[in-house]
């Protein structure tokens, strides 16, 4: 996998909402495998892919992650019977509404990776940080940016008239 | 405020070797809540477990982190050592910097920031961990077992000799369901019936099993050790506590039905016992028939009838018992090929029959005796065509999958035939030839050299000339047209799921697939478990298979009843989803989305802003609830919530990964 | 980036202009007759005891306004007209006037279909309600409750069809006990004056045209809705799918999101709405029309809608009361894309 | 002394180089009080804007201060009371008289709310006399004059061609002076001047007694009424000028948070809740009363003046028309029961 030389310093954060049964014990398969894939992954585990709520993924963009992936067991082999197929028909539609929205398809994406493919699971994280890396950061409003520089305790810049549309033109 | 306590582990330099352990251990001290964090070598060892606990004390922790391998290596072996501490054994998160960090990660700088956050992430869902408890289920020592082919019977029998009571429900006057039917069985060609009839003698005198037949589950409700059984014994007209089971009704009584037992292949009459070895050996009187209870006149059986056992007021009686665990052991039916299979006459032609008609016309209690004649005339076919995988293996008119019982079947009704009808010549239309099972491989080897001709391919078309039914087929092997002049015909017709499968499947909440056949819990390693508790699958109810499958699968179901009933109460999940009734506004989507029918709406009765407001609140049930978390996601009021995956705890850790 | 994304404004697309439309003696007569029928059973169904208020609309201060009107007492149902003002839909004032007893209430095809979406969500039961179906011809803007700029406001000749009207694919209410109108409100009892019901597969023009535009463009367009929005939550109120008892917004356990009005927030509220009703939405354009800043929600409602309807193969929503959400269900021949 | 309204672009862009200039304008979907340049188009015309001005003294969202830990582990606050020097050009005399109501309420009666004291002292107003009143105003029924603005800095009127500027305070008068390079010292009324001096709306309503009334109707059924079309959204508070009501809140990452605070409705049920879920005014009844008995009664009681000014937004945008000068007509015409319940108010429902 090549690496986007524009972007390469940056380094993103991305979140993988991964179930217990399958793609959490893939990535441990990985792991035992030694298999090397990008640091900037976090899992989150969950017992199932059908226990990510929609909620979560806007949560973690509106909180700063550059990138989110849900991850399940492939249909047909939920440890639940079903909650998969629910997964997938809410991040069909959740995904296809963000993207409406205005995110960049890249920043979301859903894979099946089961227990046993810990290459796919190497080869989509690789993949999907690499995507991400050449996006770039997440752009926020201004109000999260400045609560972000952490350290920077000056002045509080919100003290001036909060107009909300100047917002939107200087963050332009 | 909680006091959290975070143990880093170097699992040796499987950690320590790429994550600075120190520096980890250092940052963590800095999260919010955390009183103490240490390192050791190997935390999963006694001494390492000595020192958490030592630390839990000391420091009065409250909950617990653990940098170390993956949850799923050791999460259960430190909610074990907790318990023997004052902390609760769900107040643990295991970070997992091993598998997800040190060992996919070289720079030990990246790794130790990924560790960092992992242990961030973990922190912050401890802090809203909360103490999670089991609840005993105590369990109905008493198994219910559907369907008496040999897969119940097997099931029935296993369990009734550990020790526990069983209850047999057959939908047909006797046991035996299909197996009983054939003539002989492949590859030893033992009778059929001499090694099933003892069977269903033994399941008959088995003091612990109790049979019904003629029965039918009506309604099944409940849990794994609770389940509700409402099961319809219908009318027999025949009190079986004083009928001798002599007879004599049956040969004095007037009206003449097609067998079903035969398939259709001979008569019996409107009093009957399904056939001669049938247990219970008591006949029933086939209401549908019978001149008596249709038009009021006839009344022989009961006139020659000794014991006066004759009841024609009986009707049907339904009972609710509480079981324990169910095996389900319904079985399959052929599939009905005159609908599909018009090519082949649809049913037009006498003389095409189907494999089980064929096992009848070869058994000597059979409808000829044992002779094999054709239906139409009865003259003995002397050029007989067997058509394998009709309904198999063929996704546009039947199934796609492979009844796999068929190949053998088709052997050996050709190594019978062959046997029996002198100067006979035999075809057998296949498109492949799966032998794989002991023995299995040189009986179909015999078979070819008792001469049968195999022909691969399909036929397409049979039609009436001359007296012959004509089979148009291709031999792709040569790759020219076949015609076979054929005296009858025998189609190895597919195996698919009996009637009640859908029905009995989504009142347990067992899946089926997509041919409707019961789902395993697992395919591989949960092949007799079904994803409802306390349900378990013998025989072809889950798919083709042939006897000696089905019993070592009856057995197999039999044992796992049998290790459920040696505890007295099983213990439930800890981890399962809780409904916020205050939030609940009765939609309903959880009750429709639970794959294990763990959620109903039940109504209650509180004040609310000092009104008394009686409504519909979602409830879980504890023994039901697999801790999947669908139902959460679906309760849009957010009233249900997953216990030990709660929406805070997963908010906190996105917002601990982002922002702290 | 230079801001080339549309307008936030509830404007009609090119290919579904929003209609201004003649009132004409058909429509009065037609309105006076309803207006009367309504009335006489209003007072029959009060008389009888078998309800216990009518739901419908009332004169407003203004002319050319209307506000819906609760009536209880059997002599004040002459305050009940129809009108082409009747802008409010009424469905979800059944589940509060409902505590008092059986309810009766006007319905157009919007009412309706938001009552059965009521009746599958568990919130009402059909005994509950008594429906007097009306025929809607669609209903027109009033232009002396609109934005004050001076010279005041004379009031137009033709009013503009209502956006949500102009979307709407059942005029006639889908269920009803009884039905008031003599003849159907139908483009040829009207003279082809109003628009017809829109057809099924322009439903969904508006959000073809943003899918069309270019991420950035998507993307600036959709911020400039959420930083006008103010979080009033009329959309919500307003709304017959949200009938929960405490919104998302206000769980503060859970910290879906906090109060404050920024992008981040607003954006959650605005997405996480649409994914809460997305599902069920009956289409009644009712979001819309209470939106003070007049934000085109039914953008981001309808893409859920649509991509549902095209994926899952799933029936207008609240059509009748069984049909089950399609994110409730699921089918193990559903597309895969995510392999 | 007249600013011509060919120069007014040059004004504003001048002082808009010196201070933060906010004018009238019509945005894509709304009308609000917008930053003048950046292409903003000033709409004179408008009435009333959508939006009052309200939020450039108490904003929608306004970080209070911040607070945790410094990197040596102290704890700090932060908050610094600063803001840019505002003009509002082009306010109307109801918002104006909305300033002084939110005036009351932030910097009298013993307590000062340096937040709003902070942007009020750099804040001048240059109000803009009405000369046609929209059909849903209806300031002069509640005691206002369309085209006067006491409390403004400057007043503006239309003189056709120019509008006539007065300089009502020190600071209007200060501004004017540094500017006055683009002031004409003509008082000519041309042909198109417009009449702001006897301006009448055209809706009506009696507040005569009114408040007086009020005070025991608190268990009036008339509540009961008009409650049921309410959908308790909160349009109504938002477009208020006048609805000051606030929560305070935070968001916290790991060592520092913000304060914040932010408005808040009264028609939210949340809005009442307590801590352990007490709230009372939990029913949809108690929090519509609640908003108008404040606009109408209890905030005359603490303050002497009424809390509506005639605005007309709320008539504009209530999504069910849920009028209140209907309801002020309503009052009027309501029946007193006969042993009035004088004084008895609910417990804690006087929230300002």
């Amino acid at each position: 996998m090549s690496v986007v030389e524009s972007n390469s310093d940056f380094q993103p954060t991305v979140l993988a909402f991964c179930c217990h049964w399958c793609t959490y014990s893939g990535a441990d398969l990985a792991g035992l495998n030694r298999m090397n894939y990008p640091a900037n992954i976090r899992l989150l585990r969950v017992p199932c892919s059908g226990r990510v709520n929609p909620q979560y993924v806007l949560t973690a963009f509106n909180k700063g992650c550059d990138g989110v992936l849900v991850c399940g067991c492939h249909p047909g082999d939920c440890h639940y019977v079903s909650g998969n197929y629910f997964a997938k028909r809410r991040m069909m539609a959740f995904k296809r509404l963000l993207e409406y929205t205005g995110l960049e398809p890249e920043r979301f994406q859903i894979r099946w990776i089961s227990g046993s493919e810990a290459g796919k699971f190497r080869d989509v994280v690789t993949q999907v940080c690499e995507e991400i890396r050449a996006l770039g950061p997440l752009k926020h409003s201004a109000s999260f940016e400045a609560f972000a520089e952490q350290g920077a305790l000056g002045t509080v810049n919100a003290l001036t008239p909060a107009n909300k549309a100047e917002e939107v033109v200087e963050n332009d | 405020m909680s006091r959290i306590g975070v143990f880093v582990c170097h699992c040796g330099s499987n950690i320590a070797g790429t994550i600075d352990v120190e520096q980890l251990a250092q940052a963590a001290r800095e999260f919010p809540h955390v009183v103490h964090t240490d390192d050791y070598k190997y935390i999963c060892s006694d001494t390492g477990q000595q020192s958490i606990k030592d630390a839990i004390a000391e420091h009065k922790l409250d909950r617990i982190v653990i940098a170390s391998c993956s949850p799923r290596m050791h999460e259960l072996t430190f909610r074990k050592m907790l318990e023997s501490t004052d902390v609760n054994p769900y107040m643990l998160e295991v970070a997992n910097i091993r598998e997800q960090c040190s060992w996919v990660h070289k720079d030990k700088d990246v790794g130790t920031k990924k560790a960092i956050d992992l242990v961030k992430m973990a922190a912050a869902k401890v802090d809203h961990d909360a103490p999670l408890f089991t609840t005993a289920i105590p369990i109905n020592k008493r198994a219910l077992v559907i369907g008496g082919g040999i897969a119940g019977m097997q099931a029935a029998l296993d369990i009734a000799d550990a020790g526990y009571p069983v209850t047999l429900v057959e939908k047909e006057p006797s046991l035996g369901g299909k197996m009983v039917m054939l003539d002989k069985t492949f590859p030893t060609l033992d009778c059929s019936a001499c090694i099933c009839t003892p069977k269903m003698a033994d399941v008959g005198s088995h003091p612990l099993i109790t049979i019904k037949t003629l029965s039918e589950v009506e309604q099944i409700t409940g849990y794994v050790g609770n389940f509700e059984v409402t099961i319809r014994e219908k009318a027999k007209y025949v009190d079986y506590d004083s009928c001798t089971g002599c007879g004599l009704c049956e040969t004095k009584c007037p009206s003449k039905v097609t067998s079903e037992f035969n398939q259709g292949l001979g008569l019996r009459k409107a009093i009957y016992t399904p056939f001669a070895q049938a247990v219970p050996n008591k006949p029933t009187i086939d209401a549908a028939h019978c001149r008596k209870l249709l038009e009021g006149k006839c009344g022989v059986c009961e006139k020659v009838c000794a014991v006066n056992a004759i009841r024609f007021d009986d009707v049907d009686t339904t009972s609710t018992e509480t079981y324990g665990a169910i095996i389900l052991a319904f079985g399959y039916q052929l599939i009905n090929w005159q609908e599909l299979y018009g090519e082949y006459g649809g049913g037009l032609y006498q003389d095409v029959i189907h494999g089980l008609q064929f096992e009848r016309l070869l058994n000597a209690s059979g409808p000829t005796e044992g002779h094999i004649q054709r239906p139409s005339d009865g003259a003995e076919p002397k050029t007989l065509a067997i058509i394998k995988c009709v309904g198999s293996r063929d996704p546009h008119k039947g199934r796609s999958y492979c009844s796999r019982a068929c190949c053998m079947y088709a052997a050996k009704h050709a190594h019978q035939y062959l046997d029996k009808v002198d100067g006979a010549k035999c075809f057998i239309f296949y498109m492949d030839v799966r032998c794989a099972g002991k023995g299995y491989d040189e009986f179909y080897m015999n078979t070819q050299h008792d001469g049968a001709t195999y022909l691969r391919g399909r036929v397409s078309k049979i039609y009436e000339e001359n007296g012959k039914l004509v089979c148009l087929g291709e031999d792709t092997l040569s790759g020219s047209q076949v015609r076979v002049d054929a005296d009858m015909v025998v189609l190895e017709t597919a195996m698919v799921p009996a009637d009640d499968a859908n029905r009995i499947g989504s009142m347990l909440g067992v899946t089926r697939d997509k041919d409707l056949w019961l789902s395993e819990a697992h395919p591989k390693l949960r092949p007799v478990e079904t994803n409802s508790g306390g349900i378990y699958l013998a025989g072809t109810c889950q798919g083709p298979k042939d006897i000696p499958d089905t019993v070592a699968q009856a057995s197999a179901a039999a044992m796992k009843v049998a290790i459920l009933f040696n505890k007295d109460e099983l213990e439930s999940n800890a981890m399962i989803a809780q409904s916020n009734s205050s939030l609940c506004n009765s939609c309903g989507a959880c009750e429709a989305i639970c794959p294990y029918q763990a959620i109903t709406l039940e109504e209650i009765t509180r004040r609310e802003n000092s009104v008394m407001v009686t409504r519909k609140v979602s409830k879980v049930n504890p023994s039901l609830c697999q801790g999947c978390g669908a139902c959460t996601v679906a309760c849009r009021p957010g009233a249900m919530d997953l216990k030990g995956f709660s929406d805070e705890q997963i908010m906190r850790e996105v917002d601990a990964l982002c922002q702290w | 980036m230079t801001d080339t994304a549309p307008s936030i404004t509830r404007e009609q697309t090119a290919r579904v202009q929003t209609a201004r439309v003649q009132t004409t003696r058909v429509h009065t007569a037609l309105f006076a007759e309803v207006t009367q029928k309504l009335r006489l059973r209003a007072k029959e169904l009060l008389e009888s005891g078998e309800v216990v208020s009518v739901i419908g609309w009332e004169a407003g201060r203004f002319e050319n306004q209307t506000t819906p009107a609760f009536i209880t007492d059997a002599n004040k149902v002459d305050r009940l007209i129809f009108n082409e003002y009747c802008a409010n839909t009424l469905g979800k004032y059944v589940l509060s006037e409902k505590l008092d007893g059986k309810v009766a209430v006007c319905v157009r095809g919007c009412e309706s279909r938001g009552i059965n979406r009521m009746i599958s969500d568990n919130q009402l039961k059909r005994s509950e309600v008594y429906l007097l179906g009306l025929p809607c011809p669609g209903m027109v803007e009033s232009p002396e409750v609109s934005h004050a700029s001076e010279p005041s406001h004379a009031p137009e000749a033709s009013s503009k069809l209502l956006s949500k009207c102009a979307f709407c694919t059942h005029r006639q209410p889908v269920v009803f006990d009884e039905y008031l109108g003599t003849c159907e409100a139908t483009d040829e009892t009207l003279g082809g004056l109003i628009p017809k019901p829109i057809d099924p597969s322009e439903r969904f023009s508006d959000v073809e045209e943003l899918e069309a535009l270019s991420l950035d463009e998507r993307n600036a367009y959709f911020e400039k809705l959420y930083n006008n929005c103010i979080r009033c939550y009329a959309c919500r109120e307003v709304c017959p799918c949200c009938t929960c008892r405490e919104c998302f917004v206000d769980q503060a356990r859970a910290g879906w999101q906090g109060k404050q009005n920024n992008l981040e927030e607003n954006r959650f509220y605005n997405l996480t709405r649409v994914f809460h009703i997305g599902d069920r939405c009956v289409e009644c354009g009712e979001c819309e029309r209470v939106c003070p800043m007049e934000l085109p929600l039914m953008k981001i409602n309808r893409k859920m809608v649509k991509d549902l309807t095209t994926l899952f193969s799933v029936p207008e929503a609240g059509l009748d009361s069984e049909t089950i959400s399609p994110l409730n269900t699921y089918d193990v021949a559903d597309l895969e894309e995510y392999l | 002394m007249q600013l011509s309204k060919e120069r007014v672009d040059a004004f504003l862009a001048e002082l808009n180089q010196a201070v933060r200039v906010y004018v009238p304008a019509r945005g894509e979907a709304v009308s609000s009080f917008a930053r003048y340049g950046q292409g903003t188009e000033p709409a004179f015309d408008l009435v009333n804007t959508d939006m009052p001005p309200k939020d450039m003294l108490f904003p929608q969202t306004e970080k209070m201060y911040r607070y945790g830990l410094d990197d040596e582990g102290k704890p700090f606050v932060d908050a610094t009371f600063d803001a840019d020097e505002v003009v509002l050009f082009g306010v109307r005399p109801c918002d104006m008289r909305s300033i002084e109501c939110m005036d009351d309420v932030f910097l009298t009666r013993g307590f000062i709310d340096e937040y709003y004291e902070t942007r009020r002292q750099k804040l001048t107003t240059f109000a803009l006399a009405c000369t046609a009143p929209a059909p849903t105003c209806f300031c002069d029924s509640m005691g206002l004059n369309a085209g006067q603005a006491p409390a403004a800095d400057v007043l503006l009127k239309d003189v056709g061609a120019a509008w006539q500027l007065a300089a009502q305070s020190e600071k209007g008068a200060a501004l004017l002076g540094k500017y006055k390079g683009f002031f004409d010292e003509s008082d000519v009324q041309d042909a198109g001047a417009k009449n702001s001096d006897s301006v009448s709306c055209t809706l009506k309503v009696d507040m005569d007694g009114v408040k007086e009334k009020l005070d025991q109707m608190f268990d009036h059924p008339l509540w009961e009424d008009i409650t049921k079309k309410c959908l308790t959204c909160g349009t109504c508070t938002y477009v208020c000028p006048t609805c000051y009501c606030f929560d305070i809140s935070q968001s916290n990452r790991m060592k520092i948070g913000e304060r914040y605070r932010c408005w808040d409705s009264c028609m939210f049920s949340v809005y009442s809740e307590m801590a352990g879920g007490h709230n009372p005014r939990a029913d949809k009844l108690s929090r519509v009363r609640q908003r108008f008995m404040h606009k109408l009664c209890f905030f005359e009681d603490r303050y002497g003046k009424s809390l509506c000014v005639g605005c007309g937004r709320c008539i504009q945008k209530c999504p069910v028309a849920l009028d209140i000068s209907c309801l002020i007509d309503d009052i009027g015409a309501a029946e007193l029961a006969p042993v009035a319940l004088a004084g008895e108010k609910g417990a804690g429902d006087g929230k300002h």
